[in-house]
């Protein structure tokens, strides 16, 4: 089984040599994302399909009635789970945790349960006793770059696309009862979406040390020349940034950073770990770019989810149950 | 530490011989000297931190939290180490938290640890072992003996004190002054117990083994000091390779040597003001 | 007589007793506890003084970076401490050594050291370090792993050396040939933990050592006792193994790994003429077994011992000659024990530094 | 949750007494255990206590470990029970503990000359003895300094701050009340360079306010790194005159 698929050097200098001339192999700009496309199940609430590229990543929702835990009973809970199968890429093993598998189920955590997408306090059905628990379970099915924001894509779009069944409360006191409509009875209810967050993974490319690995020297000292000697301006010339790399830029770049934004203009989750040093300034104008991406993005779940409706809403039944109907 | 057979043969014949000659020239009852330091963790209620001469080294800390009990008398303490380079809960890690806590267990009273009928203190005793070249047992019971000893308990809030025993039950659960300085100390009316390990090589015992001697060692035997007298004495394995033996005289002449030498450390850790 | 000593440190840092006075520079009245200004007893003190004002943002441009370089400390002569990140010469007269990097014609120390200067070599000496091996350096090892037609020997370096079957001496003289039956046999000549002093023939780009012990005084130590000091205190000189008077020999490795054992009569000194030398070297320089060793010879050894751990104690460099002065004035305690006493070692080395030239 | 007013007083003075741009109480020291270690130091910020032993670069024990072309680092981080205020005995695995272990792991591989040893090891071991907040931090910047102690070659300092944004004020450098009351980023930089090694932010900030925080990060790193130069300093003259080589 392959540790990891490094490719030949020959592969690498080529993809080098092409960014230092700004080309990317698939012709994409350096800030443009691959073609995505979202599509939700139109059988099930709550299963989306998310194909980024080559990548694809199925996500799927899913709601059961349970206790709350006991220091927090106004709360729901609510479960991510990340686990990437061999499915994916060889690379991954199905039992031990391999070490890019757990950087992308923390950042997807932090993304989406940290920043509070899902209102859990609306999941509170009686306080102390039951509560919804909303699970996302994430299947990763093609592995070319990118999992981490094809991952939170299809979670965020599954959240929004999810409707919960219906309850009442029935009884009073302690003896309360909860009634659990099935969806052919009653309407089901969409979910608390408080917001829609969306992650992108910029890959950054120090062109010294590339130009250094095409001429074959160890690995050139890049540290402080950005800052002496030629002007300190924004963008310095020696480190590039791609947004959503493919599978073989990801294992060439020598540092990467994931931002999570929202279309209100707010960064949920910053995580650059430690790799290539950069230049704050370069950060930053990072985080307003995946602010950028985000409402794209955003928009784009938007338009799919009102094409599910419609197609949901075949022959508008759905407009005769609607309540400001006149009886 | 793999000693080439020429470095122990040199070793154990030195060791084994009368008089016997220590490669540092200590006698079998001297110490090698510590740097200890009490007191030294602000999230706890006591702690420690002893380093020995060889770069052994072992933090203590002490926590006191509040549990309510249903039976009175039984004490809670509970002690745990991490062995830094040793998977956790080791045969070596084993030894050390058994050994300890029931050592503590045995000679606290538990009204020490009493706060109202239902409420008692559960004592956390936590250590870590950042290096160790000898045996460990030593140096974290030292370490411990010294945290408890720095070890202070809050007090009851003035104004819950004025009722009498049973009425303040009704209180639920203590509120305690948060004056840090008005707290008494654990270790008031009660001295702490010390857990002391020698080497046996032939017909000789060491006190405070270097990793070195340990490797050519018969045998090792604790002993548990508690109020000036051995309460508890047991064999131990120096040597991880072959199975050890030694004879049974020199058993009793371990037992003594090792009731001097806590006396001493008793007396030298005392010493140590505590903040 | 049953004594502990105790030295008592205040807190995390300071250990007054032991390790090298390591953080006695920290002064000792440090108040512990959260001090409201920023760090007290730093040169700043109080606040950062931001150079901007509180309404206009610390805006990212205009910040002039504090980079080492605003702090160039210049060069000055002698010893001189750098650190890492901090520019060291910006003129390509210079040729860079050890401990920098150079980007462009600017060239910074990598290693918090002593910036040295050699006829145009301009290098920067780490204050600790593990050893280096030089071609030449006396050393001794521990074998770690048995190859095939090789040893892996610990010296202590940065990476193991090896010790090739070619670079050993086989019992049968110089002139027999290696054949397959040596390499089966690997394990009867040196097997995982012995110890054996070796010179370091040659050093390969990434720093590794090749070793020999092609000379009689070489090979498989025995009969005595092993202990380790830091490298950087032992001082080099001509000859590494050396008589000391009351019967001991000292083999002082530049690697920092020291062997004292009893005094034997090296083969050399025996009278005996070099060609028979050859074959006289039959199986016992591989032996496992010590000669007896009398009482007073271990404690000798034992004493030489705890003289050459007080003069690594206080950081002094280590020779034959403080050696031997320092051996002399423990002469003073009866019991070599008493030498590990911190205020012991002290004494001694006091004396050695006063008696001894240099 | 604590209330506005006792984070941040009207008249700008913080739960500690401190005011908005000040570091907390920074001590460290290093070469404290210099028997059982190639590098050693101690850091101390505000109540925070870390200590970092360095073994290397050494043989590797592991085949596995073996790289051909660098140096291979190992971080392990051990989080001491009585760290916190309530006794907590924390798994092997823990996801945090793992993801602290990478990121310091990454971050030095990029800042020591990792070319100069190849197919050598580096061991790292932090042990965390009281936390109040800045843990990352405390814990980069402890690294650096066992690095330097130990001789490894590295471009710079690697030293970590965080700053913290309570409605519209920047606090630097954050104890644990500020740090569960408000968001915050931890930044740690390459020296006094504007060159940032690690970002971390765990809590969504509006964007127009991140600028300021990093700001805040970047003059906090600084400043952090004239403390650690001035010890380094401080260490080396102390050892060059006592010993006499």
């Amino acid at each position: 089984m392959p540790r990891d698929l490094t490719p030949s050097t020959i592969e690498n200098t080529f993809v080098l040599k092409a960014l230092t001339e700004r080309t990317r192999l698939d012709s994409r700009s350096f800030n443009q994302l691959r073609d995505l496309d979202i599509s939700f199940s139109s059988t099930d609430y709550g299963v989306v399909d998310v194909k980024l590229g080559r990548t694809r990543v199925i996500a799927r929702i899913s709601a059961e009635i349970t206790q709350p835990y006991a220091d927090r009973p106004y709360d729901g809970l609510f479960i991510i789970s990340t686990e990437i199968s061999p499915m994916a890429a060889p690379t991954f093993e199905a039992g031990r945790k391999s070490e890019d598998e757990l950087v992308i189920s923390r950042i997807i955590e932090k993304s989406i349960r940290r920043s509070g997408a899902l209102d859990t306090e609306a999941l509170c059905i009686i306080s102390g006793e039951k509560c919804w628990a909303i699970r996302a379970d994430v299947h990763f099915l093609d592995h070319d770059g990118g999992l981490m924001d094809a991952a939170c894509i299809a979670v965020s779009a599954g959240l929004l696309h999810f409707r919960r069944p219906d309850i009442t409360i029935v009884g009073v006191g302690s003896r309360r009862e909860v009634i659990l409509h099935p969806i052919t009875e009653r309407v089901p209810v969409p979910l608390a979406v408080l917001h829609v967050p969306i992650c992108v993974t910029f890959s950054f490319f120090d062109v010294r040390k590339a130009s250094a690995a095409i001429a074959g020297l160890p690995g050139k000292d890049n540290m402080k020349e950005a800052d002496d000697d030629d002007v300190e301006e924004e963008n310095d010339s020696s480190t590039t940034v791609l947004v959503d790399a493919t599978l073989q830029e990801e294992l060439l770049r020598h540092g990467y950073m994931s931002v999570t934004a929202n279309t209100n203009r707010e960064i949920c989750q910053i995580q650059k770990g430690g790799d290539m040093p950069v230049e704050v300034g370069k950060l930053l104008s990072c985080a307003e770019a995946a602010i950028m991406v985000a409402e794209k993005v955003t928009k784009l779940i938007n338009k799919r989810l009102k094409e599910d409706e419609a197609r949901r809403n075949v022959g508008n039944l759905l407009v005769e149950a609607r309540a400001e109907n006149d009886r | 530490m793999p000693l080439s057979l020429t470095e122990e043969s040199y070793l154990s014949v030195s060791l084994s011989q009368r008089p016997p000659c220590r490669p540092d020239g200590r006698d079998q009852l001297q110490f090698r000297p510590i740097d200890a330091a009490a007191g030294i963790l602000p999230t706890t209620n006591g702690s420690a931190r002893i380093r020995l001469d060889d770069g052994g080294e072992c933090i203590v800390g002490v926590k006191a939290e509040v549990i309510a009990v249903s039976r009175p008398d039984d004490v809670h303490v509970e002690v745990d180490c991490d062995i830094v380079g040793l998977l956790p809960s080791s045969p070596l890690q084993n030894l050390l938290c058994s050994t300890l806590e029931t050592a503590i267990k045995n000679s606290l009273p538990s009204r020490l640890l009493r706060i109202t009928t239902k409420y008692r203190y559960k004592i956390f005793v936590d250590g870590i072992i950042l290096d160790h070249v000898s045996h460990p047992l030593t140096l974290f019971s030292m370490t411990t003996y010294l945290a408890l000893l720095d070890t202070r308990l809050p007090r009851l809030a003035p104004d819950s004190i004025g009722g009498n025993d049973n009425d303040k039950d009704e209180i639920g659960i203590p509120q305690f002054s948060s004056d840090w300085a008005d707290s008494d100390r654990l270790c008031m009316s009660w001295s702490p117990p010390l857990v002391q390990l020698a080497i046996i090589v032939g017909k000789n015992v060491f006190v405070d083994a270097t990793g070195e001697e340990a490797e050519v060692s018969d045998g090792g035997l604790l002993t548990v000091w508690h109020d000036g007298r051995v309460v508890g004495l047991r064999v131990v394995k120096t040597r991880d390779s072959s199975k050890q033996v030694f004879s049974i005289n020199s058993i009793s002449n371990a037992v003594e040597v090792l009731a001097s030498a806590s006396r001493d450390i008793e007396k030298a850790l005392k010493e140590i003001r505590t903040s | 007589m049953p004594t502990l000593t105790v030295h008592t440190s205040t807190d995390l840092f300071s250990s007054s007793g032991l390790s090298h006075q390591a953080a006695r520079s920290t002064n000792e009245e440090f108040d512990g506890e959260d001090v409201v200004m920023s760090d007290a007893d730093s040169a700043e003190g109080e606040a950062i003084e931001d150079d901007d004002d509180d309404e206009r943002l610390f805006s990212l441009d205009n910040n002039e970076n504090g980079d080492g370089d605003a702090r160039v400390t210049g060069l000055v002569k002698g010893r001189h401490i750098v650190t890492p990140g901090e520019l060291v010469t910006a003129d390509s007269m210079w040729m860079r050594g050890h401990g920098t990097y150079s980007v462009g014609v600017k060239s910074y120390s990598s290693v918090a050291g002593t910036l040295t200067r050699v006829n145009k070599l301009l290098s920067v000496a780490p204050l600790r370090g593990r050893y280096d091996p030089k071609i030449g350096d006396h050393v001794i090892g521990r074998i770690i792993d048995v190859g095939t037609r090789s040893w892996h020997v610990d010296i202590g370096a940065k990476q193991a050396a090896v010790l090739m079957l070619g670079s050993v001496n086989l019992p049968g003289g110089v002139q027999r040939r290696k054949s397959e039956s040596d390499e089966l046999q690997m394990r009867a000549f040196l097997k995982e933990g012995d110890l054996l002093n070796a010179e370091v023939q040659a050093v390969f780009t990434d720093g590794a050592a090749s070793l020999h012990t092609r000379s009689l005084n070489y090979g498989k130590l025995r009969n005595g006792y092993f202990f380790t000091i830091p490298s950087s205190l032992v001082i080099r000189s001509k000859y590494h193994t050396f008589e000391l008077p009351g019967g001991v020999d000292l083999v002082l490795g530049v690697n920092g790994y020291i062997w004292l054992r009893k005094h034997t009569q090296q083969l050399g000194e025996q009278g005996v003429s070099i060609t028979r030398l050859a074959e006289e070297a039959g199986w016992e320089i591989y032996s496992d077994e010590n000669e007896y060793i009398s009482v007073n010879t271990r404690e000798s050894i034992a004493r030489y011992a705890n003289a050459i751990k007080a003069l690594e104690y206080c950081e002094v460099g280590v020779n034959e000659a403080r050696i031997i002065a320092a051996y002399e004035a423990s002469k003073e305690y009866k019991s070599p024990g008493e030498m590990i006493e911190n205020y012991v070692k002290k004494r001694i080395v006091k004396y050695v530094l006063l008696t001894t030239k240099g | 949750m604590a209330s506005r007013i006792e984070i941040y007083s009207p008249e700008g003075l913080r739960i500690d007494g401190r005011r908005w741009n000040e570091v907390r109480h920074f001590r460290c020291a290093i070469n404290t255990h210099p028997v059982s270690s190639d590098g050693s130091s101690v850091i101390e910020q505000g109540n925070t206590k870390v200590i970092c032993n360095v073994i290397g670069p050494a043989e590797p024990t592991l085949r596995s470990r073996v790289i051909s072309d660098r140096v291979s680092i190992s971080v392990k981080l051990v989080v001491a029970p009585f760290s916190m205020i309530e006794r907590r005995k924390r798994p092997q695995n823990d996801s945090r503990i793992q993801e602290m272990c990478s990121s310091i792991q990454h971050m030095f591989e990029d800042a020591v000359i990792a070319h100069l040893f190849p197919r050598s090891q580096i061991d790292v071991n932090l042990y965390i003895v009281a936390q109040d907040g800045g843990v990352l931090q405390a814990c980069i910047n402890a690294t650096t300094l066992a690095l330097i102690d130990a001789g490894v070659p590295m471009y710079d300092y690697v030293c970590a701050c965080t700053a913290g944004m309570l409605d519209r004020e920047v606090l630097l450098d954050l104890n644990r009340i500020e740090e569960s009351a408000m968001p915050f980023l931890t930044m740690a930089t390459i020296g006094g360079t504007r060159k940032v090694s690690l970002l971390q932010l765990e809590m969504t900030v509006q964007f127009d306010r991140l600028e300021p925080m990093m700001a805040a990060a970047m003059s906090g790193c600084h400043h952090i790194r004239d403390l650690m130069d001035s010890e380094v300093r401080k260490h080396g003259k102390s050892r060059l005159e006592r010993g006499s080589f």
